[in-house]
C-alpha cells in the first residue's frame, strides 16, 4: 500500500511537470513578448526588446526552462505581466473559490448522480428510461447557456438565489453555500448525468453477478443485495468517475466563474489568456494540474479503502 | 534507494505545499474579528430580496462581507481599476473612484462638476498665471507616520516625465500643463511654475483627482512598491488579506484621516465583474449596491426596476490614425475621411441601438464651450455625396480597412461596417486579438479605432494629449489648423475652442458618431443615488450615501 | 544430448525449454511458466500433454508457434531451429505448423466469412482467387462440413461445427504438424466425441504430428502415443501413454490418474477408495521452492531432500519420471485402500 | 450433423434501428449539410443587418428572430453550425490518431511498453483540459484548429484509458493468435482483426468524443475566442444572447436548441452505436410472476421423501419451453445427480426449486413439495425463508460465487447472525468451526482474506461453508467441480461426500460428468431437451443403461477402465441438442438416435426400468430383449461427407 501511495505520488509529480513543460512550450512556441505586454500601449519596440532582456526572455531556452522549472517546484511563478503582482499569493487567493465550485459540484454530482442510477437500476423498465432520458439530455445543454438561463429565472426572476459573487467560507457557511449555489448546480447537472448513467450501469452489473445469486440463495434481504452488496460494487466505477468528473468540472469552471463573476482560478485563466499574463497561465496551468493530481490521490485511496484487491496488494 | 527518498521528500513537501496554500486562502479572515455578526444581526440571514432598506447596509450576500462592523458599500466595477499597480498617477480620470477612498488628492472634483480643494486650504495664482501656489493641511500623515508635507508633493511631481506615470503625461514636456519647476516655500507650501509664457489660468484644475493625487514616501521614491500595496494617505485603508487582485478589493475606514466622517461607509468593497450582463445582474438581485458602468444592452432591465443613473459627455468617434493613408492608401486624402463620415446614418444608430444618445459627428459635448451646432448640419447623413467624394480620388470601388478588436465588435461597429459596404463598398474588416496587449499595439499598425470617450471636463486637454501627440497620432501628423488654435483653446478661448473643434472634424481626424451617457446601475434601496462628478462621468464615491 | 537420425528427423523437438512471462527484475522473481522442458514429436505422433491449469501446458504450446518467445531452449522443427524464426520464416513453417484452440467461438473472427478467413491464410503462401476458394472447399468437405458453409459467417455454426472449421482452417495448408490446445474441453460430452474421432480419422489419413494439450487424463489417452506429465512447469513423467496412465511412476501421475472419476459406478468405488488413501495435499497458492520439487509440498513421500534438490528426469521401465522416491511409487505406494 | 443456422446479416446496421441513432445520424448529417451550404440558400446573409427589427421574436420575415443588430438568427444558426461541426471532427481525427496507434501498440506489446504509454496517458488525463487550452490560446492565439488538436491530444488519453482494455480483450480473441500463426504481420493483424473487432467501442467514443468536441469549441466562442465577426458561432451567439436576455429571452432559443440538439444527436449516436448494454436488465424479486401450482398433493410413500418434484415446467415467458414436465423424488441423506449435456435444463431446474430463475423465466406449471409443503409459486416473501435455512446452494464458479469486496469473515457471520441469531463473536467462532468443517486447515487466515487471495478449491470450500450457515437439509450443487483441477475436484467430491455422512443433507448435484455422478451420486436422472430420459439408481443406470442416450453418453466417454484398451474410435452422436423450442414431436432424441424407428414419432409414457426408475424410450423392451449397444463409430466415418447427411 505505500508502494502503492508512492508510485500514485510519483506519477502526480509527473503530471506536474507534464503541465508545466507543455505550458512552457506553448508560450515559448510563438514569438511572444513578454516585455511588450508588460509596458501595454506606446511602448517602443527598443523599450520592450530591453523589458525582454531584464525579463531573461532573451536567454536560451534550456536555461529558462531549467530556471522556471526550478521555481515551479517552489511553486514561484514569479511576477504578473499585467498586475505585476505575485503570481503565487495571486492564485492562493483564489484556489478556495475554484476548489470550493468544483468539490462541491462533484459531491452533488456524486450524490445526484447515484441516486438517480440506483433508482434506474433498481426501479425497472420505465424509470431507467426517464433517468436515460434526463442524463442524456443534461449531457447535451451547455453549462454556459443553462447557467445563464438559470441565472434569468432564479436571481433576476425570482430573486431567489445570488445571481454572482463569492462570499467566503469564512464569513458563515450559509452565505458561502448560497453563493455557490447556482454556479454549483450550473456546474454538476453534467456531471450528475454521466455518474447516473455510470451507477446505473455499475448497479446492473453487480446485481447480475453471480454472488448475487450466492447471496440470494442463503435468503440475503433483498434490501442488502441492493444496497450493501450491489452499491459498493458499483460504487467503485463511480468513485473512478467522480475523478475524471473532478477534472472536468474544475476546467468547467472556468466558464462558470467568468460567467457567476467568481474570483477563481478560472476567472484567472481567461484574465491570462486575453491579456498574455504568461505566468498567470503557467501558474495557472500547474496550480490547476496540482489540485487535480491530489483529488485522485484521495480518490484512488477511497477506491483503495472500497476494494480490497486493491488494499490488499 | 537515496534518490527515491529524496523524491519521496518532495513530494511531501509539494502536497504540504498545495495543502497550505490552498487552506491558507481560506482561512486568512479567521484573524479578524468576527464582528461580522453584528451586521447579520441589524441585517437579516435572509436572501436578497426583502432587504426593507432598514438600515441601508449592502445587500445580503454583500452583507456577509468581511467587515468590522457598520455599514458596507459593495460596488461592482466593469474592469480592474488598479491593474498594474496601486499608483493612482498611473491611471487616468475614470479609474480615480478606486483611488480618491485610498488617496488624498490636492483637489477634487464634486458631485456639481466643480473642482474645490480638498487637502489644500488655500491656493492662489499669480498674475501672469505662470504660478500656483497653494497651502496643505498640516494634518496629514501616512500609516509609518511620515507626513504628507510640501516636500513630499515635490517628490510626487517631479515625477512627471516617468513612462508609467500616464496621468502626469499633461505636465510633460511640450503638453498642456508643462512644469517648469516645482518650488517648495515652506513645510506645508509649494509653488508650480509653468513652463507656458501665455501661463495657465486655471492650473489648479490640473492638480485634480487622480493627477492630484499624493502617494506616501516611499512610491515617491520608488514607484514599483506600489505595485503590490498602496502607499495613501486617504480614508480607506485596502485589507489586502481580504482582497483578491483582479477580483475583489475590501476597503476599510480609515478613522484617524482628517474627514472619515465624511464618508459613511465603513466597508467598501469592490467586485470585479467584466460580464456586462453579471454586472447588471449584480445590482439588481442585491449583490452591488452600484454597478460601474452598465453597457446600452442592459439599459432597459435596470431602467425598468429604476435602479439606472446617468450623466452626458461621453462621445463616440470612429478615430483616424492613418492620417497619412502609409497604411491604407485611401486615408490618405481627406475627402476619404469625410466620405466615411457621411455615409454613417447616425440617426439610425443612435435609434436602434443607443436609445437615448444624440447623433454627433463632432468632438466636444453639447454641454461643452466649443460645441457648434453647425457642424452637426455639415456632415450630415448623405451617401450619395460620400460617394461622390470617393469616385474624386478614384476609391469608386472601395476599399478594406481593419479595426482590430478584443475578442468581438460591438453592435455599433458591426452597423458601421454594414453602412459602409452598402453605401461606399468599403470592406470594414475586424481581425480579432485575445488580449490588451496585441490591441494596444494594433495602434501602430491599423487605420482607425472606434471608441466612446469620456473627454471629462477639459476635453482641450484630450486633443493636446492622445489625439495630436499620443496614440492616436503615432505617425505624428501635423495639421496647421489644429496646432494654430491648440494653445487658445487650452487656455479657454471659446472662439479657439470652436475653431479646434471645427479643425478635428474638417480634417478628418475626428468622425464623430453620437454624444451618449455614462450609465452606472444602483440599489435604490441601498444607496440614494449616484453622484456623477458632472460630465466628467466618473463617480464621486465620497458622496454615495446611503439610503434613510 | 541425443543426435537424430540424420534422414529422418523428428517433427518436433523442444530442448530445455524456459519461458517467463513479462520482462524485468520482477518477472526474474517469479517462477517461470515453462521450466526446462524437454520432448520429441516424430512425425504421425500424438504427443499428450497434461497437467493442472497453471502448469504451463499452453505455453509451451504457444512457445511452439511463435506466440510466446522462449526465455531459453531451442525448438527444432524438421530439424530447422525455429526458436526465434522471424515472421517472414514463420509464414512459411506456418504452413507446416498449424494450430487448433480450446475454444471454438473465440478462435473464428465472427465479421468475417468462413471462406475468407481459410482463404486469408491461403493467401499469405501466394494461393489467391478460385484456386484459393477450390482448396478452401475441399478443405472443409474433409472435416465433414458441407461445401456451401464457404459462405457463411461463424455464428451459424454449432459448438462444434465451428471446431471443424478451426480444423479445417488448420488443415488449409497442408500441414504435417498441428497445435492442438485443449480443442475438445470446451465441448458436449457427445460433440467432443466427434471432434475426437475427426482428430484420429485426419491423423491417420494424413500422417499429422499433434501436440496433443489437454487436462483430460481419459482424453489424452484416446488420442496419444505418448504423453508428457506437466506440473508447475516442469515435466513430472513421460512415456507411452498406456504405461504413465496405468502404472504411473511419478506421485503427481498417481494423483492425478486417481483423481479422474469414470463413470462406472463399482469401478469408481474402488478408485475413490484408492485415492482418498493417497493422502496428496492441496496445492498452495505459495509458490514452491526453486531449489527442490515443486510437487514436494503436497507429496506424502516429499523428504529432506525432496525440497533441497531438484529430481532430475530418469528412464524407470518405459517411463522418465522426476521423482527421487520413483523405485518406491507402484510398490511401496500407495498403500492399499482399508 | 445438424442443420447450419440461417443468415442473420442485415443490410441496415444495428444502431440505424433505433430511434437515437436515426435521429442522431440525421441531425448530424441535415445539420452539416445544411451548414455548408448554408451560404446558398441562407435568407439573409449573416451580416446583413436591420437595425429597425432588431431583438425581435420569430415572423414570417425572420423566422428565427434577429440578434441585438437586426440580423437574421435563422441564417446565422445554421451558418454556425459549419465551424464547430468540421473542427470538433478534426480534434476526433487527432484524438484517434494518437491514440488508436498507442492503444494498438501497447496492448499488442504489453509488459512495459504498455506500462510506459499506460503511465504516459494517465499523466496526460490528469491535466486539466479547459484550463489547458485557455493557456494555449493564450500562448498561441485564438486559432481554433491548433487548439483543437491540442484537445485532441489531450483526449487521446482518455481513449486510451478507455479502449485499451478493449483492444486488450479483442487480442485475446482466438482468431487473433490464429493469424499470427498463421504469419500474418503486425499491422495487417491490427487492421484485418484488432481494429474491426473494436469497430463499435471505437464508433461509440468518436461519437462521445465528438459531441464533447462541440461543446468545448462553443464553450470557448461563448468566452470570446471564436470566429470572428460576422462569421456567427452558437456560443458567441449565446453569449450575445446573455447579454439581451432581459431585452429578448428569446435571443436563447435558437443558438441554444441548435447546439444542444446538435450535441444530442452525438450522444444519442453514441448511445445507438453501444447498443443495449448486454447487462441484464435487473428485476427485482417481487416482480416475478408467480404460479398457481397444483395443490400439494401427498405423494406415497412419504417416508423420508425430502423432495417430490412433479410435472415441473419451465419456460421462458413468451417464448420456448426450457424443461417440460419433469417429475423426480428426493430421499433425507440422498444424493441424486441431474446428468445431460448442456441446454437440457439442468440449470433451470435445479434453481427452480430455490425460485432463483432468472428474470423473465418461470415456473408453468406442476409442483415442487419440499417436507410435504408445496413450495412452487411460493411469493417472494416465503421462499425467501427457504433459502440458505432449508435449502442452500453452490454454483459452478466459486470465484465468482464470492462477493470480491467482503471479506470471507463477513460474508460467512453475516448470514450466522441471521439465522442463528448470534452475537458478533459467536458468529465468529462458528464461521471458524464451519471453514474447519469444509476441510480449511488455516481457517483464521482464510478468514481474514477476501476472495481474490483464494485458491478456486479454496473458494469452494468457503462456498459450501456459506451453503452450510443456514444449516440447510438440502443442498443443490451445479456442477460445482467443473471449473476446478482434477485434483482439487476430487477434494471437493469427498468433502461433499463427507459432509452428506455427517449432517444428514441431501444433495442434489447437476453435471455434465458421468464420472463425478458415478463417484458420489445414489440416484441418477439423466436429462435431454428439457425431459429426463432415464433415471433410476446409479449403479443401475450407468452399469446397465436402458435409454439410448444414456448409452451413447457412456460410450462416447474416453474414460475406459484401467487395464482395457483405448477403442479405436468412440461412440460418438451426430448432430448436437437441439434448441428449446425447436424440439421435434415424439422422442426428442429420435433424430439423434442410433435406433429410432417409426413409433419414436409420435408421444409415449414413460417406460419403468430398473427397480424403481424409468426410461423414457418407447422401444425401451425391444432394445432390452435384442441386446443392443451403441455402435462405436467405424474408422474413418467422420471422414465421409455422405455420412453426415441425416
Amino acid at each position: 500500500m505505500p508502494l502503492y501511495i508512492a508510485k500514485r505520488l510519483a506519477i502526480g509529480v509527473g503530471t506536474i511537470w507534464a503541465a508545466f513543460t507543455l505550458t512552457f512550450l506553448l508560450v515559448h512556441s510563438t514569438d511572444n513578448s513578454p516585455g511588450a505586454v508588460r509596458l501595454g500601449m506606446g511602448a517602443t519596440p527598443e523599450e520592450v526588446e530591453v523589458e525582454n532582456e531584464r525579463l531573461g526572455w532573451n536567454r536560451p531556452l534550456l536555461t529558462q526552462y531549467a530556471d522556471d522549472l526550478g521555481k515551479m517546484v517552489r511553486f514561484d511563478f514569479g511576477q504578473s505581466l499585467i498586475n505585476r503582482g505575485d503570481v503565487r499569493d495571486q492564485l492562493s487567493d483564489r484556489l478556495p473559490v475554484t476548489a470550493s465550485i468544483s468539490v462541491l459540484a462533484t459531491l452533488l454530482a456524486g450524490i445526484v448522480g447515484t441516486a438517480l442510477g440506483v433508482v434506474a437500476a433498481v426501479r425497472g423498465r420505465g424509470t431507467a428510461k426517464a433517468v436515460n432520458a434526463f442524463s442524456g439530455f443534461s449531457l447535451s445543454i451547455p453549462s454556459f447557456w443553462l447557467g445563464v438561463v438559470l441565472v434569468y429565472f432564479f436571481a433576476i426572476r425570482l430573486d431567489l438565489l445570488p445571481a454572482t459573487g463569492y462570499s467566503r467560507f469564512s464569513e458563515g457557511v450559509g452565505s458561502w453555500l448560497q453563493s455557490l449555489a447556482l454556479p454549483v448546480i450550473t456546474l454538476a447537472i453534467g456531471g450528475a448525468a454521466v455518474v447516473a448513467r455510470m451507477a446505473a450501469s455499475g448497479m446492473r452489473e453487480a446485481l447480475a453477478r453471480e454472488y448475487i445469486t450466492t447471496l440470494r440463495a442463503i435468503g440475503t434481504p433483498e434490501w442488502r443485495i441492493r444496497y450493501i452488496h450491489a452499491l459498493r460494487a458499483a460504487s467503485l466505477p463511480v468513485v473512478g468517475a467522480l475523478g475524471v468528473q473532478f477534472i472536468v468540472l474544475f476546467g468547467g469552471s472556468v466558464i462558470i466563474e467568468n460567467l457567476f463573476a467568481l474570483p477563481g482560478i478560472g476567472q484567472a485563466a481567461l484574465f491570462g489568456a486575453t491579456g498574455n499574463d504568461f505566468p498567470i497561465l503557467i501558474g495557472v496551468v500547474v496550480m490547476s494540474t496540482a489540485v487535480v493530481v491530489i483529488t485522485n490521490l484521495v480518490l484512488d485511496l477511497l477506491t483503495a479503502v472500497l476494494d480490497p484487491k486493491l488494499r490488499t496488494r | 534507494m537515496k534518490q527515491s527518498s529524496r523524491l519521496l521528500r518532495l513530494l511531501a513537501v509539494l502536497l504540504a505545499l498545495v495543502l497550505v496554500t490552498a487552506a491558507c486562502g481560506d482561512n486568512d479572515d479567521d484573524a479578524s474579528p468576527g464582528a461580522g455578526d453584528s451586521v447579520a444581526d441589524s441585517g437579516d440571514a435572509a436572501p436578497s430580496g426583502d432587504d426593507s432598506g432598514d438600515s441601508g447596509d449592502a445587500a445580503p450576500s454583500g452583507d456577509a462581507a468581511p467587515s468590522s462592523g457598520g455599514l458596507t458599500l459593495t460596488v461592482a466595477l466593469e474592469s480592474d481599476y488598479s491593474p498594474a499597480t496601486y499608483n493612482p498617477q498611473a491611471y487616468a480620470l475614470s479609474q480615480f473612484p478606486f483611488h480618491s477612498l485610498l488617496y488624498d488628492s490636492l483637489f477634487v472634483t464634486t458631485s456639481d462638476g466643480e473642482i474645490v480643494p480638498n487637502i489644500v486650504t488655500e491656493f492662489a495664482t499669480n498674475e501672469e498665471a505662470t504660478q500656483l501656489t497653494f497651502s496643505l493641511r498640516e494634518d496629514l500623515v501616512f500609516d509609518d507616520g511620515s507626513p504628507l508635507d510640501a516636500e513630499l508633493v515635490k517628490a510626487n511631481l517631479d515625477r512627471r516625465l516617468e513612462e508609467d506615470l500616464r496621468s502626469y503625461s499633461l505636465f510633460g514636456e511640450g503638453q498642456e500643463g508643462e512644469i517648469a519647476d516645482v518650488v517648495v516655500n515652506g513645510p506645508y507650501e509649494v509653488t508650480i511654475h509653468w513652463a507656458f509664457e501665455q501661463g495657465i489660468a486655471n492650473g489648479h484644475e490640473f492638480l485634480a483627482d487622480n493627477v492630484g493625487a499624493i502617494v506616501g514616501p516611499n512610491g515617491a521614491a520608488d514607484s514599483t512598491t506600489l505595485e503590490t500595496a498602496p502607499e495613501g494617505s486617504g480614508p480607506y485603508r485596502l485589507d489586502l488579506d481580504a482582497s483578491t487582485r483582479g477580483a475583489t478589493y475590501v476597503l476599510r475606514k480609515w478613522a484617524d484621516h482628517w474627514n472619515a466622517d465624511a464618508y459613511a461607509y465603513d466597508t467598501i468593497i469592490f467586485n470585479i465583474i467584466t460580464d456586462a450582463q453579471a454586472r447588471a445582474n449584480a445590482v439588481l438581485s442585491g449583490e452591488a449596491d452600484l454597478a460601474i458602468k452598465i453597457e446600452p444592452n442592459q439599459i432597459n432591465q435596470l431602467e425598468s426596476e429604476g435602479a439606472l443613473a446617468k450623466i452626458g459627455g461621453t462621445v463616440a468617434a470612429v478615430n483616424v490614425l492613418d492620417k497619412t493613408g502609409e497604411r491604407v492608401p485611401a486615408f490618405g486624402f481627406v475627402e476619404t475621411r469625410h466620405a466615411l463620415s457621411l455615409a454613417i446614418d447616425r440617426q439610425t444608430i443612435v435609434d436602434a441601438l443607443r436609445p437615448g444618445a444624440r447623433p454627433t459627428v463632432q468632438y466636444f459635448p453639447e454641454q461643452a464651450v466649443g460645441f457648434d451646432p453647425t457642424l452637426n448640419e455639415r456632415y450630415a447623413y448623405d451617401p450619395d455625396r460620400a460617394r461622390e467624394l470617393l469616385a474624386s480620388v478614384g476609391l469608386e470601388d472601395g476599399f478594406e480597412v481593419d479595426k482590430v478588436v478584443l475578442g468581438e465588435p460591438t453592435d455599433v461597429e458591426l452597423a458601421i461596417q454594414r453602412m459602409w459596404q452598402e453605401e461606399l463598398g468599403v470592406t470594414l474588416n475586424f481581425p480579432a486579438v485575445t488580449n490588451t496587449g496585441e490591441l494596444f499595439a494594433s495602434v501602430n499598425t491599423t487605420a482607425i479605432i472606434i471608441n466612446e470617450w469620456g473627454l471629462g471636463l477639459r476635453p482641450a486637454g484630450f486633443v493636446a494629449g492622445p489625439v495630436t501627440s499620443g496614440f492616436m497620432n503615432t505617425q505624428g501628423a501635423e495639421s496647421e489648423a489644429i496646432s494654430s488654435v491648440l494653445g487658445p483653446a487650452l487656455g479657454g478661448n471659446p472662439e479657439a475652442l470652436v475653431a479646434l473643434n471645427n479643425a478635428l472634424v474638417d480634417e478628418g481626424w475626428w468622425i464623430g458618431l453620437y454624444e451618449t451617457f455614462t450609465y452606472a446601475g444602483y440599489n435604490p434601496d441601498s444607496i440614494q443615488g449616484v453622484p456623477f462628478g458632472g460630465i466628467s462621468g466618473i463617480v464621486v464615491m465620497a458622496d454615495v450615501e446611503p439610503v434613510g | 544430448m541425443t543426435t537424430t537420425v540424420q534422414s529422418n528427423p523428428p517433427a518436433i523437438e523442444v530442448r530445455d525449454l524456459v519461458v517467463r512471462y513479462g520482462g524485468g527484475r520482477r518477472a526474474m522473481k517469479t517462477p517461470p511458466a515453462v521450466d526446462g522442458v524437454c520432448f520429441d514429436i516424430a512425425p504421425g505422433e500424438t504427443l499428450g500433454l497434461v497437467g493442472e491449469s497453471g502448469s504451463g501446458k499452453s505455453t509451451i504450446g504457444k512457445a511452439l508457434l511463435g506466440l510466446q518467445p522462449p526465455t531459453e531452449g531451442t525448438i527444432w522443427l524438421h530439424g530447422k531451429d525455429v526458436t526465434t524464426a522471424s515472421l517472414k520464416e514463420r509464414r512459411t513453417l506456418a504452413s507446416e505448423l498449424r494450430v487448433v484452440f480450446q475454444d471454438p467461438y473465440s478462435s473464428l473472427n465472427p465479421a468475417r466469412r468462413i471462406g475468407q478467413t481459410l482463404a486469408e491464410s491461403l493467401r499469405l503462401i501466394g494461393i489467391k482467387g478460385d484456386a484459393a476458394r477450390a482448396r478452401a472447399i475441399t478443405t472443409l468437405e474433409s472435416v465433414g462440413l458441407p461445401s456451401d458453409s464457404i459462405d457463411r459467417f461463424p455464428s451459424q455454426f454449432s459448438g462444434g461445427q465451428r471446431q471443424r472449421i478451426a480444423i479445417a482452417r488448420a488443415l488449409v495448408r497442408d500441414p504435417n504438424v498441428l497445435v492442438l490446445d485443449e480443442p475438445v474441453s470446451a465441448l458436449d460430452l457427445s460433440t467432443q466425441a466427434q471432434v475426437l474421432n475427426l482428430l484420429a480419422d485426419l491423423r491417420d489419413e494424413h500422417k499429422l504430428a499433434y501436440l496433443f494439450i489437454a487436462h483430460d487424463l481419459g482424453v489424452v489417452r484416446f488420442l496419444a502415443h505418448r504423453v508428457v506429465v506437466l506440473y508447475r512447469g516442469q515435466v513430472m513423467e513421460s512415456g507411452p501413454v498406456e504405461d504413465v496412465t496405468s502404472r504411473p511412476r511419478h506421485p503427481y501421475s498417481v494423483a492425478l490418474t486417481a483423481a479422474a472419476p469414470v463413470p462406472r459406478p463399482a469401478e469408481q468405488i474402488d478408485r475413490r477408495a484408492h485415492r482418498e488413501a493417497l493422502s496428496v495435499g492441496s496445492a498452495s497458492t505459495a509458490p514452491p521452492d526453486p531449489k527442490g520439487c515443486p510437487f514436494a509440498s503436497r507429496c506424502p513421500l516429499a523428504d529432506g531432500q525432496c525440497h533441497a534438490e531438484r529430481p532430475m528426469l530418469r528412464l524407470i521401465g518405459g517411463q522418465r519420471v522426476a521423482c527421487h522416491h520413483a523405485e518406491q511409487v507402484g510398490v511401496t505406494w500407495p498403500p492399499p485402500p482399508n | 450433423m445438424s442443420s447450419i443456422r440461417q443468415a442473420k446479416h442485415q443490410r441496415i446496421p444495428a444502431f440505424l434501428r433505433s430511434w437515437g441513432g436515426v435521429f442522431g445520424a440525421g441531425w448530424l448529417i441535415i445539420m452539416f449539410l445544411a451548414s455548408i451550404t448554408a451560404r446558398w440558400w441562407r435568407p439573409y446573409d449573416v451580416a446583413e443587418q436591420d437595425l429597425i427589427a432588431r431583438l425581435q421574436g420569430p415572423s414570417s420575415e425572420y423566422w428565427l428572430g434577429t440578434d441585438a443588430v437586426g440580423r437574421d438568427l435563422f441564417s446565422r444558426v445554421f451558418t454556425a453550425g459549419a465551424l464547430p461541426l468540421q473542427a470538433s471532427a478534426v480534434m476526433v481525427l487527432v484524438a484517434f490518431g494518437i491514440g488508436l496507434p498507442l492503444i494498438l501498440i501497447a496492448a499488442e506489446r504489453g509488459g512495459r511498453v504498455e506500462e510506459a504509454i499506460g503511465r504516459f496517458a494517465e499523466t496526460i488525463m490528469s491535466l486539466p483540459s479547459t484550463v489547458i487550452l485557455l493557456a494555449a490560446i493564450g500562448a498561441i492565439g485564438n486559432r481554433i484548429y491548433p487548439v483543437m488538436m491540442i484537445f485532441g491530444l489531450l483526449v487521446s488519453a482518455a481513449l486510451y484509458r478507455i479502449l485499451i482494455g478493449v483492444a486488450k480483450s479483442s487480442r485475446q480473441h482466438l482468431y487473433i493468435d490464429a493469424a499470427r500463426v498463421d504469419g500474418m504481420g503486425s499491422i495487417r493483424v491490427n487492421l484485418a482483426h484488432v481494429l474491426p473487432s473494436m469497430a463499435r467501442p471505437i464508433a461509440v467514443q468518436a461519437a462521445i468524443v465528438y459531441a464533447i468536441g462541440l461543446l468545448i469549441i462553443n464553450g470557448l466562442a461563448f468566452l470570446g475566442f471564436g470566429p470572428g465577426e460576422p462569421q456567427p458561432s452558437w456560443g458567441f451567439m449565446i453569449k450575445d444572447a446573455s447579454d439581451n436576455i432581459f431585452n429578448s429571452p428569446w435571443m436563447m432559443v435558437p443558438p441554444g436548441v441548435a447546439l444542444s440538439l446538435t450535441v444530442m444527436a452525438a450522444n444519442a449516436l453514441a448511445d445507438a452505436l453501444a447498443g443495449p448494454l448486454g447487462i441484464p436488465e435487473y428485476t427485482p424479486p417481487k416482480r416475478r410472476r408467480t404460479i398457481s401450482a397444483s395443490p400439494a398433493q401427498q405423494s406415497e410413500g412419504t417416508d423420508n421423501l425430502a423432495l417430490s418434484v412433479r410435472d415441473l415446467s419451465v419456460v421462458v415467458e413468451g417464448g420456448p419451453t426450457l424443461v417440460s414436465g419433469i417429475s423426480f423424488d428426493l430421499r433425507q441423506g440422498e444424493v441424486m445427480g441431474l446428468v445431460g449435456e448442456s441446454g437440457c435444463g439442468k440449470t433451470m431446474t435445479a434453481r427452480s426449486l430455490l425460485g432463483l430463475l432468472p428474470a423473465g423465466v418461470e415456473v408453468s406449471s406442476g409442483s415442487i413439495i419440499w417436507q410435504g409443503r408445496q413450495i412452487a409459486g411460493l411469493p417472494e416473501r416465503d421462499t425467501i425463508k427457504i433459502r440458505g435455512r432449508e435449502i442452500a446452494m453452490i454454483s459452478q464458479e466459486p470465484m465468482v460465487a464470492l462477493d470480491p469486496l467482503f471479506s470471507v469473515k463477513s460474508q460467512l457471520t453475516r448470514p450466522l447472525r441471521r439465522f442463528r441469531g448470534v452475537g458478533r463473536r459467536e458468529a465468529r467462532r462458528i464461521a471458524l468451526e464451519l471453514l474447519r468443517q469444509v476441510g480449511i486447515v488455516d481457517a483464521e487466515r482464510v478468514l481474514r482474506c477476501y476472495p481474490h487471495q483464494l485458491s478456486g478449491g479454496m473458494a469452494q470450500r468457503v462456498a459450501i461453508a456459506l451453503a452450510l450457515t443456514g444449516s440447510p437439509k438440502l443442498l443443490i450443487a451445479d456442477e460445482p467441480t467443473t471449473a476446478l483441477d482434477v485434483t482439487v475436484q476430487a477434494e471437493i467430491l469427498s468433502l461433499l461426500r463427507a459432509l452428506v455422512a455427517e449432517t444428514g443433507m441431501s444433495v442434489l448435484l447437476v453435471s455434465h460428468d458421468l464420472g463425478v455422478v458415478a463417484d458420489i451420486c445414489d440416484r441418477i436422472a439423466v436429462m435431454y431437451s428439457g425431459q429426463v430420459v432415464e433415471a433410476g439408481t446409479v449403479a443401475e443406470v450407468l452399469e446397465d443403461p436402458y435409454h439410448p442416450y444414456t448409452m451413447a453418453l457412456l460410450g462416447a466417454n474416453p474414460h475406459v477402465a484401467d487395464d482395457a484398451p483405448e477403442p479405436e474410435r468412440l461412440a460418438a452422436i451426430s448432430g448436437s441438442v437441439p434448441p428449446p423450442g425447436n424440439w421435434p414431436e415424439g422422442c426428442r432424441f429420435a433424430d439423434r438416435c442410433q435406433f429410432a424407428a417409426s413409433e419414436c414419432s409420435v408421444a409415449f409414457e414413460p417406460e419403468p426400468a430398473h427397480v424403481d426408475g424409468m426410461s423414457l424410450c418407447i422401444r425401451t423392451g425391444e432394445l432390452r430383449r435384442t441386446g443392443a449397444q451403441w455402435a462405436p463409430e467405424h474408422r474413418g466415418a467422420e471422414l465421409a461427407v455422405e455420412s453426415e447427411a441425416p
